[in-house]
């Protein structure tokens, strides 16, 4: 009997495709950053000078001005390359993830090819300027 | 017991617009929905129209919303609703009269994605079946049960938006074919459905599911598709 | 003749699609208000300014966030039982036990969550 | 005339025999199919329990004995030419369909897998054999399906949707139908060479039916109408097993698996009326089985229904009992998984309209009334006869709403699939054939004529009478007086009610007036043919004076070869009814007693 199994050309491989599956392993991806933030704080002493929301705020979003205002009484670790890495890891997926979210919604309604060509180019725009305004953010500090 | 029967109601050649009509009738908890509708063809107004035929939820006419829910009217009892029954058409199809959609758009959906048997590999030297294990079987049998009703693709959010999107029948549908171990066009049909009108326009939202009267896993179906995509495995 | 297959948008909410379709709406509604929240949160961290810190202002204000806690933990959790199902097939036809599942999450976290942003919040006056 | 359409052969019905002759027809001719429901929605795609075919696949068998099945079934009334026809097409029919694609279950060598069914034995040892090929418990559904899927695939003309109200007929010759579009309420006329019906039964005549509402007996009355004879009517099919007064079919494959019968005393009485096959004997000896049960008290707590038992361990208890084992010839030992496996659909219909788990629980049923054995009278390549023999040019019919008669007084369980595909295609064949061979028959001047004509009177009665009221009445008598038993004097009082409510008819007035679906005009339509069939079988059966298959009388119990080895034929010309007869086909079989 023939194999069961189709090449890669011929499985519908395709953008729409691709950024599903990329969504799912985006979300993946942004809960093992998170997990990173939060250990992060918790080994970094947060427990002691920080409240439950801070620690949040740090593992959604491990960027020093988050936590700026907290009891922390040194801020130095918290500033550290490794930190701005993450912190830019995240950025990117969850704009990419966001994004394509918000495209995938307005698929639903706007379903004209050119329409959604539009779509897509204002998406593109769209992350570009956040990623670039979000990096500018994180590596300005 | 007693129930109170609102129906959606809408007749084109008088009505500009729909309205609800009321009646009082006298059922029994094992009643089917579709009994009460035809009691009320038959003795109180006449104009009522609705599409129905095997009355045991094997043909798949009477798909409509009961009580806010897709269902079938000859296959949900008076007894799981309570006293108070509202029915209206099913959405995301125009409505021609009263409780009839057009379901023109819903067999076009389902025609894309190539819903025929794709063999053109010589038959066996016997001429007889082509062989498949019962395990190969069993692999779209949930598929193979559905009756194009249309309470799955009527209900998902996606389709509500815009009737470009194939819906689950029809994904169903593909399913069906592309796990049978005897077509031969997978690639084809998923070429069709691996698009933006198609898997991408999923968002597991499960009202099909829910909706199926023959209880097809239709979300699993398009589930099992979507990683299709990604891994190859037609197993 | 006949009436349009539009559905609006009452009357798609109306549809008893019970807990999954709920699951989705709420998804999508976390989805889109993280997106607008981000997007606004960092265009005016950029911008600084008085302007700026009005609007991050809003944002601490601790009903406020209550509404964005509710969206990324929801969001969150939901994203990742559609996640796991997604990825495993055979585990759809359990989605009924994944959304008992993750409600049995959600609700002890965000309860928790809501317990102490209001407890800070009026701890510290405000 | 704008809503005029011309096709070389027009197929009437989207049902298993439609699409099979539609496919067939379309191969030479320009088609079209048009049906009153989306073909999906036909009635085929409510059987449930398989179509034969003597594939031998899991034990020995042979289409010699599928044939004097066959005939044995039908009571000696089928014609034996047509039977011998379509058991030998049989295997290859059905391998068509697998070759569509259909999804057949699978033995463990992958080849069909098939059951026992009522009536279908070895010959030489009289025991049950498995031939019927099986999908689950949805067998039509999956050939409905499949069909329809091979004729979107070959891009056929369908007019869904649209229902035939009058036959065309010019000198004798087919010249096409009109149509009512129910979208609109128009009416389209359809010039054609070939006409082919394939329309399903008459089911809804009687109270307690397996049949789907469609099931109106719209061909067979719109052919009578036109002075076409029909053939054998008294002889309808009451199915042992429907639920219990919803009349929804619970499949004889249930006993094919290995199902028993009960009475309210707990004993399997099927071993008094049929001593060799017991639960699986033809369905007419099942039926009357389960009535005399009933009349002597032993109805379940003294109602008028018996038990089906499928739970596992009576299953396990009575194979033992029987002798019966597995193909491999391991011992019967069923769980109640595998039976939901096998037969989920009655499962599931148990489960819904009864509350009841037939895993746990005996399944309440009585006789139902279930298939149309008369019809359309045709020649085994669906050509249909006038009442001296010769066809008339350019019309056909197939599946259900013919007579060719395979069936004759009884018909044995999954043979009407294979009618359906078998007759189907050669009338698909024949009807191409002709077509391309004849002129088209010039149209009548007006030919929408009799159908308004018809409508009209629908719309304008006095509305003193109520349609259900009617309907009800006729469904009732004929359950009571023209049911699984018969006497003179309930048939007699049956067609005296019958008058009076075809007088009483008249005096009906649809309530909707509008064009766009108006099924309340199709609907009372519908009774009419109703109304004029029953009226037919009624008169037949009042004729008939024997005992045969499915036409059972009290007064003359015994079957006599002697004066009613005949098919009958009933026709109306000018207003008068007619009633004749013509010999039945004998080639191998001689007529003896029917003992199972
Ligand atoms: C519950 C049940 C179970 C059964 N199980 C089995 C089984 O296991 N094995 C077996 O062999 N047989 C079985 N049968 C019998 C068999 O299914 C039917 O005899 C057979 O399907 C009839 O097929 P058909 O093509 O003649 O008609 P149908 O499939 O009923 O098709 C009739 C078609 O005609 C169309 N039509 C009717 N009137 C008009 C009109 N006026 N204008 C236009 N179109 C019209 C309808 O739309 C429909 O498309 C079963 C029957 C029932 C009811
Ligand atoms: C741990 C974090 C996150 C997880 C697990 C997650 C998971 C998911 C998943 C699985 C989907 C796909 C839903 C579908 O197609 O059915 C999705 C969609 C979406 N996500 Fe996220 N996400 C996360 C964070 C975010 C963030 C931070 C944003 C905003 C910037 C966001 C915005 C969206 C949007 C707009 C959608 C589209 C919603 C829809 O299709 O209805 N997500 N998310
Ligand atoms: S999948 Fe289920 S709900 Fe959808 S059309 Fe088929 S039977 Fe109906
Ligand atoms: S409802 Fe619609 S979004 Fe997917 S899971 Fe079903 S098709
Ligand atoms: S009438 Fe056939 S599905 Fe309800």
């Amino acid at each position: 009997m023939k194999s069961r199994n189709l090449p890669l050309n011929k499985r519908g491989f395709n953008f729409e495709m691709i950024m599903w599956i990329f969504t799912r392993l985006s979300a993946l991806a942004m809960y093992t950053l998170l997990l990173i933030g939060f250990i992060g704080a918790l080994l970094m002493g947060a427990r002691e000078q920080m409240n439950f929301a801070d620690v949040m705020r740090w593992a959604f979003m491990p960027n020093p001005s988050h936590v700026i205002n907290t009891n922390i009484p040194d801020i130095a670790p918290w500033t550290a390359l490794f930190w701005q890495l993450v912190a830019s890891a995240l950025l990117l997926v969850a704009t990419a993830h966001g994004v394509h979210g918000l495209v995938v919604i307005a698929d639903d309604y706007i379903v004209t090819s050119n329409g959604r060509k539009i779509v897509r180019l204002i998406s593109m725009l769209m992350m570009a300027s956040t990623s670039l305004i979000g990096l500018y953010i994180l590596w300005t500090f | 017991m007693n129930v109170t029967l609102k129906v959606f109601r809408y007749n084109p050649d008088v009505d500009k617009k729909w309205h609800y009509d009321t009646f009082n009738i006298e059922a029994q908890p094992t009643d089917r929905v579709l009994d009460l509708l035809e009691y009320v063809k038959g003795y109180l107004d006449g104009t009522l129209t609705f599409r129905r035929s095997c009355a045991h939820g094997v043909c798949g006419s009477d798909a409509m919303r009961i009580n806010g829910k897709n269902s079938l009217a000859c296959k949900t009892l008076v007894r799981d609703l309570g006293e108070k029954i509202t029915v209206d058409p099913i959405l995301g199809l125009p409505v021609k009269k009263d409780l009839i959609v057009d379901m023109e758009p819903f067999f076009d959906n389902y025609k894309k994605v190539l819903p025929w048997f794709i063999n053109d590999s010589p038959l066996p030297a016997d001429g007889k079946e082509r062989l498949q294990s019962p395990e190969q079987r069993e692999r779209f049998d949930d598929s193979t049960k559905c009756i194009l009703c249309a309470c799955c693709t009527t209900s998902c959010p996606s389709f509500w938006a815009s009737d470009d999107y194939l819906g689950p029948a029809a994904l169903v549908a593909a399913h069906r074919f592309i796990f049978d171990s005897r077509d031969e066009a997978a690639a084809e049909r998923i070429e069709i459905i691996a698009e933006t009108h198609g898997l991408a326009r999923c968002h597991t939202a499960f009202n099909c599911t829910m909706a199926c009267p023959r209880d097809i896993q239709v979300t699993k179906a398009i589930g099992e598709l979507k990683m299709l995509t990604i891994t190859g495995k037609l197993e | 003749m006949g009436i349009t297959r539009n559905v609006g948008l009452m009357t798609a909410l109306r549809y008893k699609g019970q807990g999954p379709m709920l699951t989705f709406v709420l998804h999508r509604l976390g989805g889109m208000g993280m997106a607008v929240f981000i997007a606004i949160h960092m265009l005016s961290s950029f911008l600084g300014g008085k302007g700026g810190q009005f609007v991050n202002a809003i944002y601490e204000h601790w009903s406020f966030q209550l509404v964005i806690f509710f969206f990324v933990l929801f969001h969150a959790i939901n994203g990742l039982r559609i996640t796991i199902i997604d990825l495993l097939p055979k585990l759809l036809e359990y989605q009924r036990e994944a959304i008992w599942v993750e409600w049995l999450v959600f609700i002890p976290v965000y309860g928790f969550a809501v317990f102490v942003i209001v407890s800070t919040a009026l701890g510290s006056g405000g | 005339m704008t809503n005029q359409h011309q096709f070389e052969v027009i197929v009437v019905g989207a049902g298993g025999a439609g699409l099979m002759a539609g496919l067939y027809a379309s191969k030479t001719a320009k088609t079209a199919v048009i049906s009153k429901l989306y073909p999906t929605r036909s009635h085929t795609g409510a059987a449930q329990g398989g179509i034969s075919a003597a594939f031998g696949n899991s034990e020995e068998d042979r289409a010699e004995w599928h044939t004097y099945d066959t005939v044995k079934g039908s009571d000696y009334l089928g014609d034996q030419d047509a039977i011998e026809f379509m058991c030998n097409e049989a295997p290859q029919a059905v391998l068509e369909l697998e070759h569509y694609g259909l999804p057949f279950d699978r033995t463990p060598e992958g080849r069909i897998s098939q059951r026992p069914f009522g009536g279908h034995t070895n010959n030489a040892t009289g025991k049950p054999v498995r031939r019927a090929c099986h999908a689950a418990d949805r067998t039509g559904h999956m050939i409905l399906q499949t069909l329809y899927q091979q004729c979107l695939k070959n891009n056929i003309n369908f007019f869904d949707e649209f229902q035939v109200i009058d036959l065309l007929m010019v000198d004798g010759k087919a010249a096409g139908v009109v149509a009512v579009e129910l979208a609109t309420g128009e009416l389209h006329t359809f010039h054609a060479k070939s006409v082919i019906f394939a329309t399903g039964g008459h089911g809804r005549v009687w109270e307690i039916t397996s049949n789907a509402y469609a099931y109106s007996g719209d061909g067979a009355a719109v052919a009578y109408r036109r002075g076409i004879p029909l053939e054998d009517m008294e002889f309808f099919q009451f199915h042992p097993t429907g639920i219990y007064k919803l009349g929804i079919l619970i499949t004889e494959a249930v006993r094919g698996e290995g199902g028993i019968l009960l009475n309210g005393k707990g004993e399997r009485f099927m071993t008094k009326y049929a001593p060799n096959v017991k639960d699986l004997a033809s369905r007419d000896v099942v039926s009357r089985a389960i009535y005399l049960e009933i009349r002597d008290g032993n109805g379940v707590n003294g109602s008028n229904y018996v038990y089906l038992d499928v739970r596992p361990e009576t299953v396990n208890k009575y194979a033992v009992l029987d002798g019966r084992t597995n193909p491999d010839g391991s011992p019967v030992n069923v769980t109640g998984e595998q039976i939901l496996k096998k037969l989920p659909d009655i499962i599931d219909f148990n489960r819904v309209y009864l509350g009841v788990d037939p895993i746990t629980q005996p399944m309440p049923i009585q006789p139902t009334a279930h298939y149309t054995m008369g019809g359309i009278p045709t020649n085994k390549f669906g050509e249909v006869l006038s009442e001296n023999g010769t066809p008339y040019p350019g019309l056909y019919a197939a599946g259900e709403v013919a007579c060719v008669s395979i069936h004759g007084a009884n018909r044995l369980g999954t043979n009407s699939l294979l009618d359906l595909v078998v007759f189907g295609k050669y009338a698909g064949l024949r009807a191409a054939e002709y077509a391309n061979s004849a002129e088209y028959t010039p149209l009548p001047k007006d030919p929408t004529l009799n159908t308004a004509q018809q409508f009209d009177l629908l719309r304008n009665g006095d509305g003193k009478e109520n349609l259900t009221d009617i309907s009800k009445e006729m469904k009732k008598i004929m359950f009571d007086d023209v049911g699984v038993f018969r006497t003179e004097a309930g048939m007699q009082r049956a067609l005296d009610k019958l008058a009076e409510l075809r007088e009483r008819y008249k005096h009906v007035r649809v309530q909707d007036t509008g064009k766009v679906f108006n099924t309340d005009l199709l609907n009372a339509w519908e009774l009419g043919n109703l109304l004029e069939l029953a009226e037919v079988v009624t008169l037949s059966a009042l004729n008939r004076k024997e005992s045969r298959g499915g036409h059972a009388r009290e007064d003359f119990p015994k079957r006599d070869d002697q004066n009613w080895l005949k098919h009958t034929l009933v026709w109306k010309r000018n207003g008068k009814l007619e009633i004749g007869y013509k010999p039945v086909v004998i080639t191998k079989y001689q007529p003896k007693e029917r003992v199972y």
